[in-house]
């Protein structure tokens, strides 16, 4: 229960401090791109995708994660990435393109890789699967319990690697899980246009292993089941598959005008915003404001001093261009 | 397969496109001539495309004929194939050329073969439109240009516009072409505002149907000291750079490729025949590149040698950065061919 | 039932053709290859795979096509062309590398395209699915009723391309079928030793598709069950996916020393050799001998004249291998 | 990383090997050596590999450190790229490069990329042996080099042996490399009786370690007449090529470049400043291959010209034909190594 309340209010922190990152992203992202935007421009150019809204994944997900846990994540990795405990300064500098950025500038937002907490992301649709079964296969073979954590959108499963990876975790009992956010939508294509099945949940049977379905974008019901298929994975029993309902509250980049979005829907979808939503449940089971609001000042707090970091950083030299081709 | 009348390359009155525009226009206009074209992509439905390629087309045309797709490019470059080979006449989409390992085995094994081990009794009349290049900060996944990966292998077209003419002009020789053809267009060309647009390649786009044809490069400025061999926004960056040598007396003449392949040899030898010197500009990779193929062509083929060694400036053989710092240092501009080609007429040999 | 007795009578020819053309093929590719075997020697260079014993898949299917439906089948295509009806002359002209061969010779045993009974098949493994799918769509948005038929092995099972085309079927509704022939190896490897799931009809709940699966390899039971799908499909219902259990009776390829088989596993098999046992089923039923004998005395006539004229055609001229790049 | 103790080159008793033989040889000696090793891919269990690359692996290492893989080369590629991130050193087989069109993605896109993406924090380990070429009748989809296709993409090492004794020291080289390496094995070479082997393969193989450079070239024939540059079953080609000229008073140089990314230009550029001439000679597809780079690189850096044009021999850009005799009418031999360079000889400038 101690643990539990320690473990929540961790939770409500984590997805505060991913929501004010990209709170802090925005403005600085139309930095020199307006009057007319253009990607190119500022000190954030290419496109940006943000996690607004799905932060319950994340952080349901991470609670039950140590550091030498291994995730795969998505083009949209912010919130994956801070729940996980990348180095908040190093990804800051990265997405800013700056020196000491986690590549010192050469991944940028949709390649952030943290050995130290063994996290990494890619823009290949489905890419992170196969190596997220081999981080567990690595693991397994060196007698450890550490486990792997394979995120994807509810597009990405219709990818071939999808099935490839869930079939050879599967057949080798990998100890690796498989998120779905299914956010409704890749891009602009929803999920009723593209996928066969309602629940992706479903296809789990096709691999013999465990699907999981996570309604209501909850953080604890999120952490009930990831729990369940994490101490699967942990145990030795192999892979699961969960698929988590939840909503993408910004467009699929910014700048993405969302013409293909019912009129109302991102305003209903905000007033169903799941941060704001589980304060109101924890200060009515009983945490105290304060408590909380110490939280969140100190979760921001951090992100500041990130950005001020990021801000303040040089950029690298042109020529480091050439370091890091090969090892 | 015989062509509906149709004129070639004959301009009408001054009508500005960008290439984004001359590509959805040249779909919907071969689309109302011949039912058997579909469009198929992921976004391209009521998005119109992510870079504006199918951009009021499924208004017009309705989901049976612009259709999404799931994220599943081998599965509908696939189908597209088997479309081709029964009667329609399929265009589809890889949103970003630097997907193209997850599908290539559809493209290169399946498309680009389809005729030749079909003895011809099977043809492919595919277009596969997809993006290309960088500039923007869009990192190492989503900024190359691999137009050597295509042209390196048998049995597709390859044309990359420069301009919205040229795009019109061969987007309606690519979908009348009976084999699969591969369309590249530019990321910093295309005419999305979000993208930026290199202001050369807005250009007039008549609205009647014209063909340019697929295999021949294009003379874009004419003169008389070396010849800049580029493609798509390299064509660009040589013009400004001619333009400033212009200044101080140096004449370059700029060949824009437009298709590479089959690569227009004949063109590029008689230009460098007469200049007497080459500098090839490519913004994908360098080793095994279009630079390469271009200068061995004329190599092994000229009686002549040149008057200088011929050069080439590519991206050097590292993945794209996402700093601008960095990517900006390594793509080619117009400062680096002029710097370039000064030091080439400097060391004469 | 008459109609019946001539179905039945059609799968029992087209099953003593193919195995009697792939008895043919047999001396036919140790020509020149002996006594030290070397692939490229010899008028049948290259791999060969042959489909002995799995014919009960190839005519339990095809008993209920038409010329303008497709098939897409795979690097083990013999005994599926022969049922489809590929012309025969022309097939053995095309394994032999000869002039009249379908492609003139530039396609050989793995390629055999025949656009008069629409005809392909590809060594890449699941290649063939998403065409299939492809010209299903084709002929549903023609208005036509004609469907496709994808064939694979369990092996392609596991292959992206089998995921994202069952999906992209079913998105479509498109007029296909998938055809699983299980002979329990891919090449060296059991289905037990890299397919998660027993039984791969199970996999069709993934994509909201009918899954069926066959055993006995019986072409009985296979036209029962792909009539049912084939059906399914011409009236505009959608996608199905068949499992059909069969067996490889000869190696993967000709040559294959087959260490990893068991011991006995072959001798077993072939003492269930679907031919014989479909003879004896059908006599027990009431065929006269008599008429399977004529039946088998045309089906072998065909193919010893498709071997005479595949031997008796010329090469090609070498610089023909220009000719058909582009169309 | 720090290697341990290896002689260089240095070849001890004879000992006639395979490349098979060579390349199981090595990786089972390094799996002895570092457990971090370990061999996934289709039939390289019991089987020992398709072509033989991984025989008695199985019997030796068990099931656990030689794992057969599904048909699923996106996911057991990206399962190595996992893997070499968190401390082993996957060696994996595709088993045709023809194939690279699966699972390009998890290749170029991501192992070769993490390095890079990583800032250096991150590398990848990995060793991807792939057969290539053809000559025995496969046909289009099995029969390719696609050499250029993997040299055009940065971030990863591409060797190709000619022989045995190169192939186990390459292949010792590409197991300790901390990049991913692309192992080629040439079918005509591999030593598998049923495919045939060409002899000069089969070559004095130590028993003890040692390691062959990547990236270093070799001159197998001194000669001053004219370099021919060769790779893999082309290199043999070239040498019975030169036999042949020698009895004519022409002497050829052969150089193998064993290694094209990165390539050995100083070598290349050192032999053809002797000879003054360069003949490539190369199975793979002729548009940006292999030939193009080396000519370009030698017209781009020669101070002088050459005495006459330089000449590629590739196989043209059509699809690998089934039927042998189209398929030995395009392949490059001995003979059109012969008589192209008489005629270079007779046509100097
Ligand atoms: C192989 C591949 N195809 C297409 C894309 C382009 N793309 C980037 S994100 C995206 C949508 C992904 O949807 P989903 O998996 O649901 O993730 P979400 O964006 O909703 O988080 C697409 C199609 C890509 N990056 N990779
Ligand atoms: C993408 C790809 N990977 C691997 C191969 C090599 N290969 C050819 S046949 C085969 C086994 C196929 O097994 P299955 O699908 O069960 O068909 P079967 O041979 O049993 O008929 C393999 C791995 C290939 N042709 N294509
Ligand atoms: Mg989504
Ligand atoms: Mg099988």
């Amino acid at each position: 229960m101690s643990s539990n309340h320690s473990k929540r209010l961790w939770m409500y922190a984590q997805m505060v401090k991913s929501r004010y990152f990209e709170d802090l992203i925005k403005p600085a992202y139309f930095e020199g791109k307006t009057p007319v935007f253009n990607m190119a421009k500022g000190p954030l150019p290419g496109e940006m995708h943000l996690s607004d809204g799905q932060e319950p994944c994340a952080v349901g997900v991470c609670a039950h994660l140590r550091p030498d846990d291994t995730i795969t994540a998505t083009h949209r990795p912010h919130h994956i990435a801070i729940a996980k405990g990348v180095d908040l300064n190093a990804m800051a500098a990265e997405i800013f393109g700056k020196k000491d950025g986690l590549a010192g500038g050469r991944g940028g937002h949709m390649h952030l890789f943290d050995p130290a907490v063994n996290f990494s992301c890619s823009g290949i649709i489905a890419q992170g699967m196969g190596p997220a079964v081999g981080a567990a296969m690595a693991a397994k073979m060196r007698g450890s319990d550490a486990i792997a954590v394979a995120f994807l959108g509810e597009g990405a499963a219709n990818q071939g690697a999808f099935h490839e990876s869930l079939n050879l975790a599967s057949v080798w009992k990998a100890p690796v899980v498989f998120v779905i956010e299914d956010n409704s939508y890749g891009i602009s294509v929803p999920k009723s246009a593209c996928t066969a099945v309602a629940s992706n949940a479903d296809r789990a049977g096709g691999y013999a292993m465990p699907g999981h379905h996570v309604s209501g974008n909850d953080p604890d019901a999120v952490y009930a089941i990831a729990g369940i298929a994490i101490e699967w994975a942990r145990s030795g029993s192999g892979p699961s598959l969960i698929e988590i309902e939840t909503s993408r509250l910004e467009g699929h980049f910014m700048g993405d005008p969302e013409g293909y979005r019912p009129k109302d829907e991102v305003k209903r979808l905000k007033e169903r915003d799941p941060i704001p939503a589980y304060r109101a449940r924890l200060v009515a089971e009983g945490f105290e404001e304060a408590e909380l609001d110490r939280a969140e000042s100190e979760a921001r707090g951090k992100v500041d001093q990130a950005f001020a970091f990021a801000r303040s950083n040089d950029y690298p030299e042109p020529k480091e261009a050439f370091d890091h081709v090969f090892a | 397969m015989s062509l509906p009348d149709a004129t070639v390359e004959k301009p009408g009155a001054e009508r500005r496109l960008t290439i984004a525009k001359a590509m959805s226009e040249a779909i919907g206009q071969e689309m109302q001539r011949d039912p058997s074209i579909l469009v198929m992509g992921e976004d391209i439905g009521k998005m119109g495309g992510v870079f504006g390629t199918t951009t009021g087309l499924f208004e017009t045309f309705g989901g049976e004929r612009v259709r999404d797709t799931p994220i599943s490019e081998t599965a509908f470059i696939g189908a597209a194939v088997g479309m081709a080979a029964n009667g329609l006449r399929p265009i589809v989409e890889l949103m970003f050329v630097d997907f193209f390992g997850v599908c290539m085995d559809a493209i290169y094994n399946l498309a680009a073969k389809q005729s030749y081990f079909s003895g011809g009794k099977v043809s492919c009349p595919m277009v596969l439109m997809t993006s290309v290049g960088g500039g923007y900060g869009d990192a190492g996944q989503h900024s190359q240009c691999l137009y050597a990966t295509f042209g390196h292998l048998p049995g597709m077209k390859v044309v990359i516009p420069s301009n919205a003419h040229d795009a019109k002009g061969l987007m309606l020789s690519a979908i009348r072409d009976d084999n699969p053809v591969i369309f590249m267009f530019h990321k910093a060309l295309q005419g999305m505002g979000w993208l930026g647009t290199v202001a050369g390649s807005i250009n007039d786009t008549p609205e009647s149907e014209y063909l340019v044809p697929i295999g021949k490069a294009s003379i874009v400025r004419e003169g008389s000291d070396v010849t800049i061999v580029g493609l798509g926004v390299t064509v660009h960056h040589a013009l400004a750079a001619a333009r400033n040598l212009a200044e101080t007396g140096i004449d370059a003449e700029v060949l824009d490729l437009r298709t590479i392949a089959p690569l227009d040899r004949e063109s590029i030898l008689a230009s460098v025949a007469k200049t007497g010197r080459l500098l090839v500009v490519d913004d994908d990779y360098l080793s095994c590149g279009i630079g390469a193929e271009v200068i061995a062509t004329v190599c092994e083929a000229l009686p002549a040698p040149l008057k200088c060694p011929p050069q080439r400036i590519a991206h050097p053989d590292i993945p794209i950065p996402f700093t601008p710092v960095m990517e900006h240092f390594l793509l080619p501009d117009a400062q680096k061919i002029e710097s370039r080609i000064r030091a080439m007429l400097g060391a004469q040999r």
